[in-house]
């Protein structure tokens, strides 16, 4: 196997479907070889010019495509450009590339993504194979049901079809809480939707943040229901080694504390002022974050 | 049904029609370059070559293309080789159809006369010149209705690329249904645009079809 | 001069013994008519000579190069042996003048000019000269058997072989066929030639071979097979040609 | 290479095997069952019935079997038909193959002499009967290698049914590769199990094709 | 009684009147035998009578039913109408005796036992008993034919129609199937025979039909055929074939 990714020449992301209709078919040049270690340095993303991250176009309000206007926006988006600013001194120095739940840990280690804002909650197992920011968003498992659906809490999902989709941490959770549940699996959460609408399944079940995305897509059929039932800290994906982007990083995350960037995008998106537990949270270091969430579902 | 859907992201699912056209384009150039290759190996006089191209179409052939599409964009960056996803998508494509394009052309070098290889040869052309010069333009005349075949093949596969993100129709489709939860329109609309390319290939196809089969009268 | 050495030459097609002990030399110049009934070896002969079909045991020497040895260059070594086949073999997608120049301007990188305009004289030559920008396909199979012999000599040869050039032609186009081949003849080009066209070895070999189940059973001028052949098959053999 | 993943997991990628194994098996029967009367509507003398068939075979053949799929699972319910995961992988797969089997047995009946159902008829069976009894039969004789490529192609487009959500073959793979983040050797391992079924499958075509071609010299 | 009734039949392929007013009652019990060059309609006359070609104008009518109507069941009619084709249109793909219970079993509903045993009295009767399990593949053509004559007699037919069965057979097979025929004929089972086997129509015919470009030129006794014909295309046609 090989640890780390690659020395990345240009790496094409599908920046809007207009960009992928006109010329953007340059290839992505092969990797010259495997195993060279450090990946990208920040000094290399410095002389490209750009940093490549990827991002969820399915997971409003963390990031979507407005297909009127063809753009990706959500909070991670404007988190990512936060930290472009931060890192490269201009907020449009943003490539975006579109992520799943599944594939964003690969793309990260071959270095075809410099880092990814994409809802990934920082866990131990993901600690093994990439290095994360310190937690940046706190979100809770949640469920999306119905209007007219009688599951108020998780323990009712046993014998119930609940779906999420392959490669998240919400699959393994409710697998562990919910046994007996029938746990359908897709590759993004457009097919969950669909499923729900249609009966195929009676509830989707991922972080609150992402559910309540979907509720506001359909607010007269769906709601949520169960309460915050995990302790999800977010944080953006770095691959494994690659130290200095991640203290930049982290340094940009802190400014944007500092300088109410932070609140301002969680505002904008969430529609409501940071939280009062946000002191306790906010830019804890991924091995704590980590270490918090081993333990909760040990409690449960 | 709420067909309007369909007006509103017309330009939307324009722009999946060109990335299916132009991941088709780019796969099939790709397949005729392989498919060339490989049945020039299945026919040569070498051994290990015939060997090398037999295993080549027997092994393509034989898996599902969303295997191969899938191993390029997740297997190959675990040994250190990334593309892009339109590289992704054209490469699956084009190695896939190659294998069946190189059948194809195959039969149809082994459907020109033994005589034509030998007086070629005998003029001093090489084995290769041979191919380029004599055998292959008389074999491609004749495989030009199974080629179209495997083109409207490769275009309906094209819609594979949706699974690995690539907003073509199918991608784009996906995307509209599930922001406006039409489903049944924009399926059916995508359905349209595959059959306002298949379509067309389809008649070039039987057109060419009759043409051969009168010429050889 | 021997141009052509067959030296103790045998070749097997699986267990057939197709060429037995084949010794058999050709000097510069010679022309030479191979008889025998069918399936004898007459074709797989010829096609030794520019290692269309390799050989099993034995040397043989064109043009002063070991067409067996891997390292003799077969390239050429084909460049100094024309083909005449049975079937023609004209390249039915390309024109007259196409089929002929194709060689010279891809092995020889004559420039097309040149090439077109020696192909040109070379049809004249072979009385088809209105032709040459017609495809193959449209000719009668005597103006393409002539078509192929233009084509075989555009690479200037020193030896043309023939294999039954006259065998798929309707009867009246055989002769227009005969009188270039014996036009060629009178130039003093080496030819072999297997053909059952009594008349042209008559007229213009230098010698005559027959040959039976792989083997050259009598080699002779033209007279004496005619006169006074030796062997008991021979005799049966001509008796059933002539 | 992470190979062992492939041992750990092995139950699971056996699971998907039957899975693939199943939902081919029963869309190959749903596919000869609509091939049979799609191929019948297409020789028939009744216009309407020829129109029909046409139809059917134009249309299945020149769109994707994904947006088939796709359309079957979330486009249907839009107009109050459901259908589970299976059940739309078999629908899929067998609409979608029962139009080149269609293709495959028409080109097959045609081959039959016309004698063969003159004289059926003439004896008083009716058309139904002489084609049920005198014509498909021997039309599926001379059809059986052709099908068996069209079995090969199900296998394959049986893969479809992982996008929506069925844990057949790659189904599990991708599963298994999300968790283990082993994509190389758990793909590998999915391609091997489908050569496991299409490689036989392959040997038996081309041995039936060989003792047919006998069989008529 | 006439139990087929062509009443002003015209029909076209096309621009090609292939049948031109064609008026011929056939009695029941009768043996008619049809001649006539190639592409004259004899075999479109013949198989309008079982409705394998549909006519477009006139009247024709079968065992008292009229064919050309859209309201008769032509299962039924066809029940009644055996016919033997000139490439004996045997089903490969079943025995001997499963060729000739398939009507009656499916169509008639006849028990298989007892169909198996009227099948093989009529194999003793076309004198073929012994082959019964044996795949038509295997028959030569006049074996063929006359599991074909068996075949068409299983449904215990009123009429019988021939399209020149003995065409297709090699010259020493052509009696075995003519002798079977004539014992047919002496039965008394109305025959519409399309054929140019004189010897068989001078021996059981009672009359003899000769068409042209789609008419109906002479009709009378054999003996009026060959000793006397009236019509000048009648006896060129016959100066070819006697
Ligand atoms: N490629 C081959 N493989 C196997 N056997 C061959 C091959 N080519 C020729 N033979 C056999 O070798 C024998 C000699 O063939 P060849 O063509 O040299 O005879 P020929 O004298 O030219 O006969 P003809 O007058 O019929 O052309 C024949 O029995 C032929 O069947
Ligand atoms: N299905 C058809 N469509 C068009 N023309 C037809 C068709 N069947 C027969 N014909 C034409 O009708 C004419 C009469 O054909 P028919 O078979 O009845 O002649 P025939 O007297 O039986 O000739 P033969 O002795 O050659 O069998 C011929 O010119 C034939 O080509
Ligand atoms: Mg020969
Ligand atoms: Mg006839």
């Amino acid at each position: 196997g090989n640890g780390g990714g690659n020395t990345g020449a240009q790496v094409e992301g599908v920046v809007s479907p207009t960009a992928a209709g006109g010329g953007n078919n340059a290839a992505g040049t092969p990797a010259a070889g495997a195993g060279n270690g450090g990946g990208t340095t920040l000094a290399q993303i410095k002389q490209r010019g750009t940093l490549n991250v990827g991002v969820k176009y399915d997971a409003p309000p963390f990031g979507s495509l407005d297909p009127k206007t063809n753009e990706v926006t959500g909070f991670d988006i404007d988190v990512a450009r936060a930290i472009a600013k931060h890192v490269l001194g201009d907020e449009k120095k943003v490539k975006l590339v579109q992520v799943s739940s599944k594939n964003r840990i690969p793309l990260l280690q071959n270095g075809q993504i410099d880092m990814f804002a994409a809802t990934a909650t920082i866990t131990p197992d993901r600690l093994k194979e990439i290095d994360f920011s310190n937690t940046y968003y706190r979100a809770g498992q949640s469920l999306l049901v119905k209007k007219d659906s009688d599951i108020k809490e998780y323990k009712d999902l046993a014998g119930k079809n609940v779906c999420t989709v392959e490669g998240s941490t919400p699959e393994e959770t409710i697998r562990r809480l919910v046994p007996k549940a029938k746990v359908t699996l897709f590759e993004s959460y457009t097919e969950c939707l669909s499923s729900l609408r249609n009966g195929r399944v009676d509830a989707i079940t991922t972080d609150n943040v992402l559910l309540e995305g979907f509720r506001q897509q359909d607010p007269e059929n769906l709601k949520l229901t169960g309460g915050l039932f995990t302790f999800e800290p977010y944080g953006l994906g770095i691959r494994k080694g690659n130290t200095e982007l991640q203290k930049a990083v982290n340094e940009a995350l802190k400014n944007m504390q500092d300088n109410g960037e932070y609140a301002k995008i969680h505002q904008k998106w969430l529609k409501e002022p940071l939280p009062k537990d946000f002191k306790e949270w906010y830019g804890t270091s991924a091995q704590e974050a980590a270490q918090k969430f081993e333990e909760q579902s040990k409690s449960q | 049904m709420r067909w309007s859907v369909l007006v509103d992201n017309f330009d939307l699912l324009l722009q999946g029609l060109l990335i299916t056209i132009q991941v088709s384009a780019l796969g099939l150039l790709l397949a005729l370059a392989i498919g060339v290759v490989v049945a020039v190996l299945r026919v040569t006089p070498n051994r290990l070559a015939r060997l090398v191209g037999a295993s080549y179409v027997e092994f393509v052939r034989n898996v599902p293309l969303l295997v191969l599409i899938f191993f390029i964009y997740t297997g190959l960056p675990d040994v250190g080789i990334r593309f892009s996803e339109l590289v992704t998508g054209v490469l699956g494509l084009g190695i896939y159809t190659g294998a069946f394009v190189a059948e194809v052309l195959r039969s149809g070098i082994q459907g020109i006369p033994r005589g034509q290889l030998e007086a070629a040869l005998a003029s001093g052309l090489s084995y290769l010149q041979a191919m380029r010069l004599v055998i292959l333009p008389q074999a491609i005349r004749n495989t030009i209705p199974p080629l179209g075949n495997q083109t409207i093949n490769l275009i309906k596969n094209s819609s594979l690329v949706s699974t690995i993100s690539l907003l073509d129709i199918l991608g784009t489709a996906n995307l509209i249904s599930s922001r406006t939860f039409a489903y049944a329109p924009v399926l059916l609309g995508a359905a349209a645009l595959y059959l306002s390319l298949t379509i067309p290939a389809a008649f070039m196809v039987n057109g060419l079809e009759r043409r051969m089969r009168a010429a050889y009268r | 001069m021997a141009i052509i050495d067959f030296i103790g030459v045998n070749k097997w097609f699986g267990k057939l013994h197709v060429l037995n002990d084949i010794n058999l030399s050709i000097d510069e110049g010679e022309v030479v008519v191979v008889i025998g009934p069918s399936g004898s070896g007459k074709s797989t002969l010829i096609r030794c000579i520019n290692r269309l079909e390799t050989i099993d045991q034995g040397e043989l020497i064109v043009d002063g190069q070991h067409v067996e040895s891997p390292r003799t260059n077969i390239r050429r070594l084909r460049q100094e042996v024309g083909m005449v086949f049975q079937q023609f073999n004209l390249y039915p997608h390309k024109t007259v003048l196409e089929n002929i120049t194709l060689a010279p301007t891809r092995v020889k990188k004559v420039p097309r000019a040149q090439a077109d305009k020696a192909a040109q004289q070379l049809l004249e030559r072979v009385d088809i000269g209105a032709k040459s920008d017609v495809y193959p396909g449209k000719l009668s199979g005597g103006q393409q058997q002539r078509v192929a012999i233009a084509r075989a000599l555009a690479m200037e040869p020193k030896i043309l072989l023939f294999d039954e050039p006259t065998s798929a032609l309707d009867p009246e186009m055989i002769q227009e066929v005969l009188e270039v081949m014996k036009g060629l003849a009178r130039t003093r080009i080496t030819m072999v030639v297997v053909t059952h066209e009594m008349g042209f070895a008559r007229e213009v070999a230098d010698r005559v071979i027959f040959m039976d189940s792989g083997r050259i059973v009598e080699v002779g001028t033209p007279e004496h097979f005619f006169q006074d052949p030796k062997e008991d098959r021979t005799k049966l053999f001509l008796s059933k040609i002539l």
